[in-house]
């Protein structure tokens, strides 16, 4: 069969597992798995720059809009390209979202040993949670970052001024939390780590298909809802293969694939009804807003070096 | 001779508490890899569940992972022993400086070694992409092993006066390497190979660096278990590895049991 | 002698691969180090010993390094006399082979072994809760990264001292104890001078393994950076090969040297004095 | 140094651990002020008898060890105030030779200087003065056995033990040393067990030789006795050469069946009196000419004569055997 | 066998690279069909010249090896068809004790069938038929050499050399099988060198025996003359105990101002006719009885006598010098 190779495509993030085994069985194209995250990618894009080895890559917007600013990816509109709304595209086609998702805290209830499930992000300070919370590296893993542009706007930072974020994290810092540099999604399920600040469609994933004890919690302060991207790198090995992927992901049955996983669909008319009845109120909803993507993406490099300064 | 008491006490606590302490995990992986839930408890039962899902993700990495130990084993055979029959027919300065040479890749961190194959050969076409940039890794990394196995037992069996005396009978300098230098050298050949085998089922501080999706080995699986998959899982996919291991182990403690004489430079994996 | 010299040819294989494929490797690394990152304004060998977040790396290396050496030497002691004087011992056979399995573990797999004895579902937690009713998790800090270290030193180190307590003359001992030494006497004046060269070359390999430990704390993801993980960030999370390549070469260097500084020592022990 | 003691052994057997029987029960008295040489073959239990007399190895249950009066049979090693030389010397290789030699006192808390002033002394003795800063490795041989002894003898023992002391060493070596170690032992008038299996050794240095095999004691007495009057064809054969002739020319000649006698008692004559034999190799051997002669019937025997000698091989000579054994 | 043969060695020097010089240049020629033996001490060359004659080192510039009329400096050592026996005896331990003595034949390319036939000869002739099928671990010391002997003349060698071929062995054995190695010398009747440091050894199995010393010839000649008449001090000592006495009483008496002799050619009597000596010590040793002596003026020296002899330490004797040398 023909490979394409895909960066960041963890089979326990998203459901990619699912998405994997339907593109090969659709298209016959072999894709395997793979675990980086988004500033991983980023980072191996980059140096393999004079060699590519990947053919697509999937990150969050910010590692796009970086990746397109850099020219480490070319343009591709692929089929439905008019069905993503503007904004959540790259004008060119070096990068478009697929999906998206709002950032919370994924709960392991019986991991908790008795305690209530937190509620704010003041909550995670509290020395109850010790040793609890688990995130990725901000400095790194998208969803890292997302969470610090969270809680940062929770707290009253804007894109311009972190200080409020970075005040978090250093005060969480003596609560033992734990920094997985993956994905962790099944360390959550196993109870390893009771708390991971994560996307909810991670979390509705493991209650109502794994079957876990697990809660997803808008923290009351406030949070933000991101897209995720996909591009076509530049000079790729297999361009056809890589195109016919992400042809698929766009697909009424790649996006219904996405649904299903309880994430957002980015063309509108693909959300499944099954699996929004089972998100939480719209009025939870409400506390998550969005933000800038292209400031978002600016502001990540000061903010990675300030957390790297002055949190580790 | 008489050992003091003291000395007999302190040190077989000492030997138990460690042999616990080695082996105590491992007895839990492997109890973890065949539980139901892990988190419950062994009361939820056991299960061979976790393990045939490990082979459903993870079969081509074992597969790959054997290729890639004996493509490297191969390679170091036939350039490690002919390289350590040298060092020890000239057993000077230079021959020192060589085999401290050979033995940087050990010495030096595997993911510096990692780096400088990357940069360096990492843009040439197929390698970048190919099994064969992991198997180059992992013959730098296990080949002063071999050699220092074949070395030890080419001393141990006075190897340059054996090679003198077929001279002397008149044997060609080709004969002499396969009639006499490779059989004597023996023990330390296989030595060296299930060490190197055994090394290069578990080498991960450079094949983590010069993997691609398509060429992940064993531990590659493994690190990625151990940060997004079950507990279970995980311990399903270290069982599968431990048992891999086992019969290297085995075969390697019974020629050291065996031969009197071992290599310096031992086992020991990429940490 | 110049009849021998016909030999060499056949080591030229091993040769042409080292200089191929690490030595001019290494040496492309060190000068990629010399490169100015981008966004930086001084070569990546400067930032590396200017700039806190490197050189703290650094010092929680090489402190780590030093106490888990240091630890794994008192503790593999006791270990290796026993077994190399107790020769028959019953089950020593296997004692020594649980002993030396761990020898084959990689990095990962000890830092997942770390997690399941000392992490929030180990063992150790299981036991603590259960008899101070405190958790204790130590798998994500310094002290799981030290276990995880003893893990895997330990197995290495007996192996070696072992063979240098055995490699003592029992007469030594024998001739001090009939000048009337007692067994404290015949440890101190006899057998740590004759396993001084033996510690140092051990020390140093454990300190060189240490230094370069990789897989262990990339399991255990551990807020506490080592050497090897800020050379691996900088690499895969910011593509920063400039540093990364300086850190290297930097660590590469520090443990090349402290292994020779060391063997040369033990060389030197083991010959004389 | 210290009245030398009498050391007695009673039903001393040991038994290793696996089961093999090192020495059977034994008994032996050894004078003080004596020295006694073991002799014996590989394996027979020399080095063990010598190790259960230190302490290093423990007499089976029902063996007594006693130094003089005192039971030492429960005593341990370091506090029996033995002198060892082992084997291989067995010198502590991280002190120099003052060191090694002042060890035992430094142990027993002599200060500084007397400890110096003793290990001058003792150096003195054994001919070492020059040598005192030396490291081991840095010493001959024969040297090293010399600081072995000093060592040995520094904390004045109540009984000098020495395990093979010469056998490291070189033949000529060997040989000289031989006469200073019976001098040096004379002079100490210590008492004095040596391990040897060189029946020349032996001779020379013991006042009396125990002659062991397979555990057991053969026979024990002076030299000159056990040389002439061996209990055993075991201790005739070890303490020299033994010929053996028997059947037809012997037993007309000599009357008897069969008859045991030493190279050096067989006279070579021109052909008439004696057992006619021919001359089948001649080797100059210096002080004398070893000859391999036959009888008629093929037996082989071996003659030693004076260096002057005019046989040749392939002569016939007759073969007088003085002080003929019969076997 | 084939036609012995001379070897010629004509100004052979070695130096190392480091810059030692193992040998001082040398001429050398060996008889066809004689045993030479090479006896010197510890490091003074003997394994250095024997290695030249077998190629496996080459002489410095210069020097010239010549066998029968091949001039073989050039050749090398897998051509010059010489037998070694290596000190260690260097049997090839993945091969049983038939693969030993039939692999030169191998590497010729004889047939299994004539190897077979062959090796069995060669067993034969060194009495280890019945080994054939051994490893060689399960070999004893003695059996070994021999092993190591068959593979060596195997191939019908132009030449044999033996470095030390009984120093590994104990010494016991080593006494019995030097005869039959003699033996088995005489037989081939091949040219032969061997190495030894042992001065009986050399004696008894050299044609002649050349001394060394310090990568220096000393001396070159038969055993008897080598003893009797030795060129320097070096080579007497080095043939056996050689005493000295000067002075006072020597001149009066013998009328030279030294003289030296051989403890054997002292003779002891009672006092009057002699040498006036003290007796310091006397050793029973079997076949003789050794007699440390002292002059009035302190002087020492050393004599054997036979077994009967009655002198005891502290007796005053006369000590008969025989053919005394001045020294
Ligand atoms: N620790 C031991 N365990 C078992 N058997 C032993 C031990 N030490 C010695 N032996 C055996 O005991 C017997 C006597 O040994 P010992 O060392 O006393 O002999 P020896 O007369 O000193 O010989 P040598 O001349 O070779 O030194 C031998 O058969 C030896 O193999
Ligand atoms: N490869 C070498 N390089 C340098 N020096 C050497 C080498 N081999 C031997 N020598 C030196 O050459 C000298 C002669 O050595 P050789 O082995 O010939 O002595 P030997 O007479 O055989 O002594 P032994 O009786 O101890 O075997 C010695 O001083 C030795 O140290
Ligand atoms: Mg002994
Ligand atoms: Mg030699």
């Amino acid at each position: 069969a023909d490979n394409a190779i895909c960066y960041n495509c963890p089979p326990e993030w998203a459901d990619w597992g699912t998405q994997l085994k339907a593109i090969e069985a659709d298209t016959g194209i072999h894709v395997p798995q793979d675990n980086k995250n988004s500033g991983q990618s980023l980072a191996s894009i980059t140096a393999e720059k004079s060699n590519p080895v990947a053919d697509v890559v999937y990150y969050g917007v910010t590692f796009g809009i970086q990746a397109a600013e850099q020219g480490l990816v070319q343009g591709y509109k692929p089929a439905h390209w008019d069905e993503i709304p503007d904004g959540l595209k790259d004008p060119d086609g070096r990068w478009f979202a697929i999906h998206s998702g709002t950032l919370g805290f994924m709960v392991n209830v019986d991991a908790l040993n008795g305690a209530p499930v937190p509620q704010s992000w003041s909550d995670l300070l509290k020395p109850e949670y010790r040793g609890m919370v688990g995130y990725l590296d901000p400095s790194s893993a998208f969803v890292g970052y997302v969470g610090a542009v969270a809680v940062n706007g929770a707290l009253g930072g804007s894109l311009d001024d972190f200080t409020p974020a970075i005040e978090w994290f250093r005060k969480l810092q003596a609560n033992d939390p734990i920094v997985p540099k993956q994905t962790a999604y099944a360390r959550v399920l196993s109870g390893e780590i009771p708390i991971l600040l994560d996307y909810d469609f991670n979390a509705y994933r493991a209650r109502y298909d794994d079957k876990v004890n697990v809660q997803f919690v808008i923290p009351q302060e406030g949070t933000v809802t991101v897209p995720y991207v996909m591009s076509l790198v530049a000079n790729d090995p297999h361009p056809e293969a890589g195109k016919k992927v992400l042809d698929y992901v766009l697909s009424d049955k790649g996006q219904a694939i996405w649904a299903n996983a309880y994430l957002r669909p980015v063309r509108p008319g693909a959300a499944s009804p099954e699996a929004q009845a089972k998100f939480l109120p719209d009025s939870d909803y409400a506390r998550a807003g969005t933000v800038d993507y292209a400031r978002m993406a600016a502001a990540q490099r000061a903010f990675s070096q300030r957390y790297a300064n002055e949190v580790n | 001779m008489r050992h003091s008491r003291f000395d007999t006490r302190l040190g077989l606590t000492a030997t138990l508490a460690v042999a616990a302490f080695l082996i105590g995990p491992v007895l839990l992986s492997v109890t973890a890899g065949v539980t139901r839930n892990y988190f419950v408890g062994l009361s939820s039962g056991l299960t061979l569940d976790w393990i045939v899902q490990v082979w459903d993700l993870y079969a081509d990495t074992i597969w790959r992972s054997y290729g890639v130990a004996l493509a490297t084993l191969a390679i170091t055979t036939i350039i490690g022993v002919p390289a350590a029959w040298v060092l020890t027919l000239f057993p000077g300065r230079l021959s020192r400086l060589l085999e401290e040479l050979l033995t940087l890749p050990v010495a030096v961190p595997g993911l510096a070694t990692a780096l400088a194959l990357i940069v360096s050969w990492g843009s040439v076409g197929w390698l970048r992409s190919s099994v064969a940039f992991i198997v180059i890794g992992h013959v730098l990394f296990t080949l002063p092993f071999m050699v220092r196995a074949v070395r030890a037992g080419m001393q141990g069996a006075d190897l340059v006066v054996l090679d003198e005396a077929a001279a002397t009978l008149g044997a060609s300098r080709r004969r002499r390497f396969f009639d006499i230098i490779v059989p004597a050298a023996r023990s330390g050949i296989v030595t060296g190979a299930l060490t190197v085998v055994t090394l290069s089922i578990g080498e991960f501080n450079l094949t983590w660096l010069l993997h691609t999706p398509l060429t992940k080995t064993l531990p590659v699986g493994l690190a990625d278990s151990y940060a997004s998959m079950r507990l279970e899982v995980a311990s399903a996919y270290t069982l599968v590895f431990l048992l891999m291991l086992l019969p290297l182990m085995v075969g390697l403690q019974w020629i050291a049991a065996r031969s009197t004489r071992h290599g310096g430079l031992g086992l020991g994996a990429s940490t | 002698m110049g009849r021998r010299r016909a030999w060499l040819v056949i080591a030229a294989p091993a040769v042409v691969l080292f200089l191929a494929f690490w030595l001019l490797p290494m040496a492309k690394l060190a000068g990629i180090g010399a490169a100015t990152p981008q966004g930086m304004d001084a070569s990546a060998y400067w930032l590396v010993v200017t700039q806190p977040r490197y050189w703290q790396s650094l010092i929680n290396t090489v402190a780590l390094s030093l106490g888990a050496t240091l630890a794994t030497l008192v503790i593999a002691l006791p270990v290796s006399r026993f077994l190399a004087r107790h020769p028959d011992f019953p089950g020593r056979r296997v004692l020594m082979s649980l002993l030396l399995f761990p020898l084959a573990f990689p990095g990962v797999v000890v830092g997942f072994l770390v997690i399941l004895a000392t992490g929030r579902q180990g063992v150790l937690n299981t036991l603590s809760k259960a008899l101070s009713g405190d958790p204790m998790v130590l798998a994500y800090g310094m002290a799981g990264l030290f276990i995880g270290y003893l893990y895997f030193l330990l197995p290495r180190t007996i192996g070696v001292l072992m063979t240098a307590v055995e490699g003592i003359d029992k007469h030594w001992l024998e001739a001090a104890q009939t000048l009337g030494a007692n067994p404290w006497r015949r440890f101190v004046d006899i057998e740590l001078p004759a396993l001084t060269g033996a510690l140092t070359a051990a020390g140093a390999m454990c300190f060189a393994t240490a230094m370069g430990a990789f897989g262990t704390v990339f399991t255990l993801g551990t807020r506490i950076d080592v050497l090897p993980i800020t050379i691996y960030d900088e690499f895969t999370n910011y593509a920063n090969l400039p540093v990364a390549a300086a850190l290297s070469v930097v660590l590469g260097l520090a443990t090349w040297a402290v292994l020779y500084v060391a063997n040369s020592l033990a060389a030197r022990t083991a010959r004389g004095n | 140094m210290t009245h030398p003691l009498t050391i007695r052994l009673d039903n001393c057997a040991k038994t290793w651990p696996d089961g093999t029987r090192a020495l059977a029960p034994l008994n032996l008295s050894i004078d003080a002020g004596e020295t006694l040489a073991l002799l014996g073959p590989s394996g027979c239990g020399k080095t063990t008898l010598l190790r259960m007399i230190c302490g290093l190895e423990s007499a089976d249950e029902g063996g007594r060890i006693r130094f003089g009066d005192d039971d030492v049979t429960q005593v341990a090693p370091e506090a029996r105030g033995v002198g060892v030389v082992f084997q291989g010397y067995a010198l502590f290789p991280n002190m120099n030779v003052a060191g090694n030699v002042g060890y035992g006192l430094k142990i027993r808390g002599v200060d500084a200087a007397s400890r110096r002033r003793r290990v001058a002394e003792m150096l003195e003795l054994v001919e070492l003065e020059a040598l005192a800063e030396r490291r081991i490795d840095q010493l001959s041989g024969g040297q090293r056995q010399r600081v072995a002894l000093a060592r040995a003898i520094t904390i004045e023992p109540r009984v000098l033990l020495l395990d093979e002391p010469l056998t490291a060493l070189d033949a000529r070596l060997r040989q000289q040393l031989r006469v200073d170690l019976a001098k040096l032992l004379k002079t100490l008038g210590i008492t004095c067990v040596i391990v040897t299996h060189d029946q020349e050794e032996a001779m020379m240095l013991g006042d009396r030789v125990a002659v062991m095999s397979a555990g057991r004691l053969e026979q024990l007495g002076a030299p000159e006795t056990l040389y002439r009057d061996p209990a055993s064809p075991f201790v005739a054969d070890f303490l020299g050469t033994l010929c053996r002739l028997e059947g037809g020319e012997v037993a007309t000649r000599h009357g008897v069946a069969a008859l045991t006698f030493r190279p050096h008692e067989v006279e070579l004559a021109p052909p008439g009196r004696g057992l006619p034999a021919c001359v089948q190799a001649r080797f100059f051997l210096g002080s004398h000419i070893r000859f391999e002669l036959a009888l008629a019937d093929g037996q082989r025997f071996t003659a030693l004569a004076a260096p002057d000698a005019i046989w040749q091989p392939g002569d016939i000579v007759s073969a007088l055997i003085e002080q003929a054994r019969v076997a």
